[in-house]
């Protein structure tokens, strides 16, 4: 079997935290594919924030629908069960705690649990979106992003450099070396991958982290 | 107590848009945008206009459009930038931009529509966005007071509407529509079928026709499509 | 022809209100009854605040629908062009000042505009139901009552002795003597009763009001 | 993921509604009132209650049953007292009543469906209901501050509903059900028609399923009408 890749460590890892009945959102780019990994046994709901519960497949070719596309502006389909709704009515379900996970792509955590990840660097500031709004009031953030930057450098760090998308508002992280749980402003290592040691997991993390009782291994 | 038009053109002078004019447009993307709402303000040539809108379209289409004649002065929107005159405009300092969290700006039209002047939400708390906002804890947590967003006009697009005003939108072309026509002092509604009153189950209406002071029947929608992705039919 | 009771003469003259094109609301009781006067050539559409805009007549015998009541919880028809809503999007509607006209009885008025119209005195309060917010938010308030009480005293009052239903509200008294306007705390006499004197009508009036111009005849 | 029950003593059952709980109610006067989760509310024999709900019944239906057996503590409403034994108990100081005004009771349970800890209302504004209320002005005008209503269970009435949670409302029964269903932190969803998953069009959806916990179809409704008025056929 050939290696995976750490971004597929990563979605791998993510869909372990889908559970049977869940409504979840998913965010742009990496957090999408994690739908492709569901558990055996287990049924999602997915959100769109512009408006549907239940998104389905891409469209078969030719079946595109320009009034049927997700948050990301992509074509979609929709699902039996599904409903449409509002923009006004999709952030009333979501700031009023009925999403039950949301997985977002991060640039930068903090080890209190901060969340930066809606401005690119020396990129135009392109906005927030929904994604303030989702790490503000889904019950339960779960972020994913390499552990380090292409430049090697930490991106866990003890304060965020770049701007924030929410204060303390991360649940858990998971990168391809571990997953961390923020609990009261705290950081806790709970699963470190095959092949990484604490104290490598230290070197290239910013901030601190705890170790409370065993630490599991990373699966995937 | 006729709302019906003609046209775009019809419609935006009726309702008397000009120079300076703050606009709501619906849309997410370009999925559910008044095609021929912009494209008429466009040949108005209006200018100076503050554009209250999720997105700011492509460069050759939606708001886009707006973008290339130099009409907008001011974009308040939750995400822009997927067309490269927007950054130009906006990196020249020719173009204001107000960003506002998605749900955040849902809500604010919502509110100007619903008569509640402001409210209070914990999105982007302790973030740069909330710097300048009045704070408020609530049972221990702590909230941002936001104000409704007003406008004079909406301009929003269904797919079928009745002569009275009802609108019934279709699938994810919801979107922003609703709570614009709701809060815009004038609001101009295209649709893609126009039926007389009484053809729409008043249980399907999504906006009730009171909050529609124009109407049209909208000829060959482009309805373009901004990402298209599929899968092979097996 | 013989001579209109005074509840005609106020519901035949607080018809002429009614613009074509308007959207109204109409309190329970005498209010209801405008409607049945319609000026000819206007057109306009009643909303019920529990929840439907385009109020039809009451039904045929034995057409009664459970599901289809209006805010007296008497049952009613729908129209062409109707449309039904919940409870939070008919108050949108309402707050959001979009009813242009409701018509409202009163037990007091003052000089100012303030209305009392929710407590009965001397029985159990029962609630507000929806006419406070009807009366702070539609964009005119036209209030219609007799203009003393069966003991014949003034309901016309420097000061409501009953608590209020909104302060300052009131755009337009009717009662079977006059009209009056309220503009900036004034009370203004726009139109007397054939028959009724200003100085009769000071007598009766428990507030000041002031006459500016001309005073027509009231018409109904 | 399932949430269908057989029955209403089932859904209450499963959702654990015991003494003491705070409970909303849809429905206006007797139209769109869960009737069956009400008739086994009362045959739990589940004390204390606080009821939220725009009415109260009449003596022998709907919420009225509940006064008949003292179940019910406080009642939080906009309009009470359509039947004998609720004054009675009223003015015997055994049931406690909170009132408020339609459109802030509206707006309020929204509000806690909505993520909105409190939000400005220009209703009631200087009158008693108004007392011990926050003021602010906003705009040259004074609005009081309101907060969200919540409570741990709703029990709400639709037409339809598909296996999903999904629920499509007849008319004006809809009412206060809607924004019931999206406050209640566990809301159990009567039907007079249950469906299978995709059977509803997904653009007519009232309450959408994420906000419905358990749905059963109810046997034979009653749906009394309280004024039986009419016209002569001609």
């Amino acid at each position: 079997m050939p290696e995976l890749s750490a971004r597929d460590r990563i979605v791998l890892r993510a869909a372990r935290e889908l559970r049977d009945g869940m409504y979840v959102n998913l965010g742009i780019g990496m957090p999408t594919l994690v739908a492709n990994h569901l558990p055996p046994g287990v049924n999602i709901v997915l959100e769109s924030e512009n408006g549907l519960l239940g998104i389905g497949p891409f469209p078969y070719e030719g079946d595109e629908d320009a009034d049927l596309i997700n948050a990301g502006k992509q074509t979609i389909t929709e699902l039996p069960g599904s409903a449409y709704f509002s923009s006004s009515e999709s952030f009333e379900m979501i700031r009023g705690g009925h999403i039950d996970l949301t997985i977002m792509g991060g640039m930068e955590v903090s080890e209190r649990g901060d969340l930066a990840n809606w401005m690119i660097p020396g990129k135009m500031v392109k906005g927030p979106g929904g994604g303030m709004d989702l790490v503000a009031s889904a019950k339960r953030v779960v972020i994913i992003m390499s552990h380090c930057n292409k430049h090697g450098e930490p991106k866990i760090l003890k304060d965020c450099a770049l701007p924030l998308t929410g204060v303390q508002c991360v649940s858990r992280l998971i990168t391809e070396h571990a997953v961390f749980d923020f609990e009261n402003g705290k950081m806790i290592l709970r699963e470190i991958a095959e092949g990484t040691t604490v104290d490598q997991l230290r070197k290239m993390t910013g901030g601190e982290f705890q170790t409370t009782g065993e630490v599991a291994k990373m699966q995937s | 107590m006729n709302k019906v038009v003609k046209d775009a053109a019809e419609a935006i002078a009726k309702a008397g848009i000009g120079d300076g004019a703050v606009i709501m447009a619906g849309g997410f993307g370009l999925c559910g945008i008044p095609e021929h709402c912009i494209a008429a303000l466009r040949d108005t040539g209006a200018k100076d206009l503050t554009i209250i809108s999720n997105n700011c379209g492509v460069d050759d289409f939606g708001l886009g459009l707006l973008l290339q004649t130099r009409q907008i002065r001011k974009m308040i929107s939750s995400y822009v930038g997927e067309n490269a005159e927007f950054e130009r405009q906006f990196l020249a300092g020719e173009l204001e931009v107000d960003l506002v969290p998605q749900g955040t700006l849902a809500e604010r039209i919502r509110a100007a529509g619903a008569g509640i002047p402001a409210f209070y939400t914990p999105t982007a708390v302790g973030t740069k966005m909330g710097e300048d906002k009045e704070t408020r804890d609530f049972n221990g947590r702590t909230y941002l007071m936001e104000h409704a967003l007003h406008a004079e006009f909406a301009i929003v697009k269904a797919h079928i509407g009745d002569e009275s005003g009802n609108l019934v939108y279709r699938k994810t072309a919801r979107n922003f529509n609703p709570m614009m026509a709701q809060a815009g002092k004038i609001t101009i509604a295209e649709v893609e079928e126009l039926v007389p009153a009484g053809k729409i189950d008043p249980d399907h209406v999504h906006t009730v026709g009171v909050y529609v002071d124009y109407i049209f029947e909208g000829k060959n929608y482009e309805k373009r499509i901004e990402q298209r992705t599929t899968q092979p039919r097996p």
